[in-house]
């Protein structure tokens, strides 16, 4: 017994990490955009320097104000948000916000949208030129906000007209965050591929409603709000699993992860990476957890690097 | 300021529909400031999904058990059943594990030593009131209470500030205890007799309201306590919002009560837009 | 207190019958297709007599065998299923299922499929001659069997064609079944309308997939399959919410409904009548306490009349 | 058949991961025959969503107690802690609630009374040949258990069929208990002895496959009790499907475990494809 606890202390611990269009990240796990404020937010509940990466709140060119109250409702393994995307802008970003990630060991991505195609190519070349911003996130898929992007992220011919004006205005590894509400969410993964995307990032929220039936009113003041938690997983393990399929870049899966168990099913079906998103609400430390559980599974799977893992699946 | 993997130590019906929890909490009470708040995640499996937010309502020492081990410090909640998840935790026994995300938020200010204070509180809404009656009380302040609830059953805790040498007075909207009328009443009364007094508030909106509307006319001082839905509860999510003064739809003013609340001063708040949809609602939660 | 009682007992009961499509129900409750079988084997726990209607398993013209196992898998607060509507043909059901179904004094509604647009046309006709079929709920949405009506759910024209077909084969009410995969459901549910649909029914299940991550296969032998159950239902709720603002036809609302509440959200933002699926399974009775539910709320709200509850919704 | 919403009399642990559970229920002995099921609700809060299946151990009644109340009729479940569910389950206390759905399903046909019974039971498998041994004894048969399991832990409830007059055969894979080696070997003698014997057996599926072998070439009538995954256990769902025997792709025969099943004839099942999906795999389970 204690010779086998010794043989495991021995073991060499597992490669955990991968690229994500050029970018180097130490593990696969990283928050998801909107949920993690500016990371300085659950800085008191985890070490942050053990997150693969940092992503920022969605940011615009200009502060935003958000969507009236109420803005959040439970449902059954899930929450609706309606934030409507409120942020500091991307000045208050760069003199508010960077200085702490500045300090933080772990690579920041920046989560953006514009409301026009115009301003998704200001707020890049604001982004271009920010020295601590290892990538962009590019939201084209929130359901929140009628300028938000409803637009770009459904309609293929869309979508690649802003991946592309996007691409022309920075270098930096460009990550595109689809959206679930489509028929055919492979159309829109080739779309941003071919329009210069490095990596895509599946799934942002599903679109959803819940009425209180008290007062017979909606029960989110925007009406409809974005569908997020354990209960969307299964519809985003099955959207990553036919991304990956459909294109050559890497993938982000994203939707319902709380245990290390959730997250590896992504990695099976071939995600690269891994985004944790309302389970952060819940358990702060959530992505330590699934961290320490990834590589728990490595170990006792026999298997000396993460890559082994992904898009292991067995079909 | 941290998430603690901890047990209940007594959870107890303190009158219907309301409870007293005692949660283990090492060194917590070291941190917590009158008015702050924590996130309590009701069981480790779902539902709920999210954690839910509780006054604190102070924290202490048991005696030493027969055990021979130290006096365990505790934070102590007290909640009224309104729906799925007070009604889970109701259900909870000694020894059940929970987790508490705490303590949060901002605090009430003190204020001004030498000034008289009165601190209203409608039903639940007299949670965060004790810690910082204890507080005023260490400092040599004089402390008054008003307490107001719509029945007997909603009037909580009041001996426990006696205790501290707070002056209480109870009144209820059906006369069940104490005064027969609304503790806005009261609060005039108080201030006819100390205008210099300081306001801190907490309850339901349209308590709040009223509140808000005499500190105005008198030009008393007033902090008050609010609730919102919060899905975080430390600044990320940005579900907790609550219009700020000067708030329109053209330049929205938005104040996370989490993280800059949930104890605002009267005049940061816009109020004619405030009970529309934010602040505790006793009404919607029956 | 005992005379709060008496009055409550003296008041008069609200009227909770609805029309579909021309066919009278006497409550707007009814199980989803595929979740009651035949209605038959939930006899012993239920009584049949007080549901608005019995709809059946999807018929085919000939039997069908289904998937391979396993065939459901559990998720969060979900399930997934890839039965491949198995059953038991049009003549076995005939035989063997209407006998019973035929002393049972509630509405039957033959929910059917094919699997090319001819056979659709030939199960209609088939089903046109049985005089128990109340009315029929065409499935052109189910996302487990490839040729079982993906294609003519997510594509106007396709359901346009199927549709229209099957109005010309019968003269019965004809519900047609959306599912919930598409981009915009209201685009499907105009086509249904203006192909002759009486009434639609919307949602069928979100198409989802789920891991076994330690032999790391999926966890269905169909790789995908159709999620259901409570998590769905913020995503039913909008797509009813939406359908019934975008058709003057009536809709029925299905998808996570487990208490009387949640069928209660359909009712307010415009369902004319709501099916229950997955909770079937965990409560056999589920049914029976929507239906209680529902009055109870009715009396409590003083209304005495369901209608006045059916898009109820203050905006 | 009905749904019990009823309570727990009692739960323990009575292996290493494996648990007995008592569940009031009046009038269920009358109806339940050997090899039949229930469908357990583990807490009226999800998850787990779905009901889970388990065979019936026995049905009893518990003798009067001091309260002077008449005795109160349980039905008794086994179970192994392989997931979630099971795991939710061995939490739960004397008084709780849960729901019973059932007896449901089709149960053993207990055969020719003159002829010699053997039952063969691997780990958790063991389950359902208690009342069915019960049944065979009250009819006045000859009646003998090859218990198999990995380990000691793995042996349940023996002694249990030795109070009922059955012969019983230990065996265990470590030998840690009984005889080393498998419950097959076992069989193949007993059968030796008794060519005429017919056998009852449940357990894992290589188990399951090695007895199908061994009674095929001995020409012994054999039943088996199945496991599958199940959503309705009343034949709504079609998920609980088996593949019957004379099954292809081409013309596939799909049996019902919870309807047709959980009890099958060797003969109507598809061996050559069985053991792929369906069935009770231990090895899954850890
Ligand atoms: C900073 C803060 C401190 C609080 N302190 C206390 C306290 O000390 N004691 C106490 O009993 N309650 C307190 N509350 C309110 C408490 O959080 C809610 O009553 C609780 O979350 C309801 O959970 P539920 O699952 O039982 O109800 P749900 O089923 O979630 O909701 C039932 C009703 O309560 C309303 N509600 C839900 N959550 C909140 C919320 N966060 N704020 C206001 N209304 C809500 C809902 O809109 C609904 O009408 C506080 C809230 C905040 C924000
Ligand atoms: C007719 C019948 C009778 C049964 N009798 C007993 C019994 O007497 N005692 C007992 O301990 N168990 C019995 N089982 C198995 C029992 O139902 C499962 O162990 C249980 O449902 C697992 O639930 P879980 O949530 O703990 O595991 P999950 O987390 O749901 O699953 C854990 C593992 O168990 C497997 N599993 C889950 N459900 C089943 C199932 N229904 N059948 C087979 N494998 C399954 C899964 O594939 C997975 O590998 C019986 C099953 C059937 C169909
Ligand atoms: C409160 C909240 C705010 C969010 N804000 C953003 C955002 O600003 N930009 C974005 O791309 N996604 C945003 N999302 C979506 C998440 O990043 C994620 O895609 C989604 O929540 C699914 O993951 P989950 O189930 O793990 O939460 C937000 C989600 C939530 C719950
Ligand atoms: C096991 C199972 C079988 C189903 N079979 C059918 C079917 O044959 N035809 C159909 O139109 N829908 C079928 N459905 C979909 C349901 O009718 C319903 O639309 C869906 O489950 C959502 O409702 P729920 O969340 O209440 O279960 C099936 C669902 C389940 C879970
Ligand atoms: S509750 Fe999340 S920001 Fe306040
Ligand atoms: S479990 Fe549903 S048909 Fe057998």
């Amino acid at each position: 017994m204690s010779c086998g606890k010794k043989v495991s202390n021995m073991q060499k611990k597992p490669n955990l990490s991968v690229e994500i269009g050029g970018i180097h990240l130490k593990n696969p796990v990283m928050p998801a955009s909107g949920t993690f404020g500016y990371g300085e937010e659950y800085a008191p509940y985890l070490d942050l320097q053990r997150l693969g990466a940092i992503v920022t709140k969605g940011l615009s060119l200009r502060p935003k104000a958000g969507n009236p109250t109420p803005r959040i409702a439970e449902t059954t393994s899930g929450m609706l948000n309606a934030i409507g995307l409120q942020n500091v802008g991307i000045d208050a970003f760069i003199e508010h916000k960077l200085p702490f990630l500045r300090e933080v060991n772990t690579p920041v991505i920046a989560n953006f949208f514009g409301n026009t195609l115009e301003e998704y190519g200001e707020v890049a070349k604001r982004l271009a030129d920010i020295p601590e911003v290892a990538a962009v996130e590019l939201n084209i898929s929130c359901p929140n906000v009628k300028q938000g992007g409803i637009v770009f992220g459904t309609d293929p011919k869309a979508a690649s007209e802003v991946v592309s004006l996007v691409r022309k205005s920075l270098d930096k590894p460009l990550i595109v965050k689809l959206t679930p509400n489509v028929t055919d969410i492979t159309v829109m993964a080739r779309a941003a591929e071919e329009a210069g995307a490095d990596a895509l990032c599946c799934i942002n929220t599903l679109t959803g409603m819940a009425v209180d039936v008290q007062s017979r009113k909606l029960r989110l003041a925007n009406k409809t709000g974005g569908l997020s938690g354990p209960g969307i997983r299964p519809v985003a393990v099955r959207m990553v699993y036919q991304t990956v399929r459909a294109v050559k870049i890497p993938v982000i899966g994203v939707g319902g992860i709380f245990h290390p168990e959730d997250a590896l099913e992504f990695l099976i079906v071939g995600a690269k990476a891994v985004q944790v998103g309302t389970a952060n609400f819940v358990d702060p430390a959530a992505m330590i957890s699934v961290i320490d559980g990834i590589e728990q599974y490595l170990i006792k799977a026999g298997m000396d690097d993460i890559q082994q893992l992904i898009g292991s699946l067995e079909e | 300021m941290k998430n603690y993997a901890t047990k209940i130590l007594s959870n107890q019906e303190i009158s219907p529909g309301y409870y007293r929890m005692r949660i283990l909490a090492p060194k917590f009470g070291a941190d917590a400031r009158p008015g702050q708040f924590v996130m309590f995640r009701v069981q480790v499996a779902l539902p709920p999904l999210l954690r839910r937010p509780f006054g604190i309502f102070r924290t202490g020492f048991l005696p030493a058990d027969c055990d021979g081990l130290p006096p365990k410090e505790y934070v102590e909640i007290l909640y009224k059943v309104v729906g799925g998840g007070t009604k889970t935790m109701a259900e909870l026994h000694a020894g059940d594990k929970v987790e508490l995300l705490g303590p949060l938020g901002r605090g009430f200010d003190c204020g001004d030593i030498d000034r008289e204070k009165i601190l209203v509180g409608g039903g639940i809404g007299l949670v965060p009131l004790y810690m910082l009656a204890r507080a005023l009380k260490q400092q040599g302040c004089s402390v008054r209470l008003l307490m107001g609830g719509r029945t007997r059953d909603d009037i909580l805790a009041v001996t426990e500030f006696e205790r501290l040498g707070v002056h209480t007075y109870v009144s209820t909207d059906d006369g069940s205890l104490g005064e027969e009328g609304f503790v806005t009443q009261v609060l005039e009364r108080k201030l006819d007799k100390y205008p210099e007094a300081e306001v801190f508030a907490c309850g339901p909106m349209p308590m709040l309201e009223a509140v808000q509307a005499i500190c105005t006319t008198r030009k008393a001082p007033l902090q008050v306590s609010l609730e919102a839905l919060m899905a975080c509860g430390v600044g990320a999510c940005l579900g907790c919002v609550v219009k700020g003064a000067g708030h329109s739809d053209e330049a929205p003013k938005y104040l996370c009560t989490c993280k800059e609340g949930p104890v605002f001063w009267a005049q940061q708040l816009d109020w004619s837009k405030l009970g529309e949809e934010e602040g505790y609602c006793e009404g919607c939660h029956s």
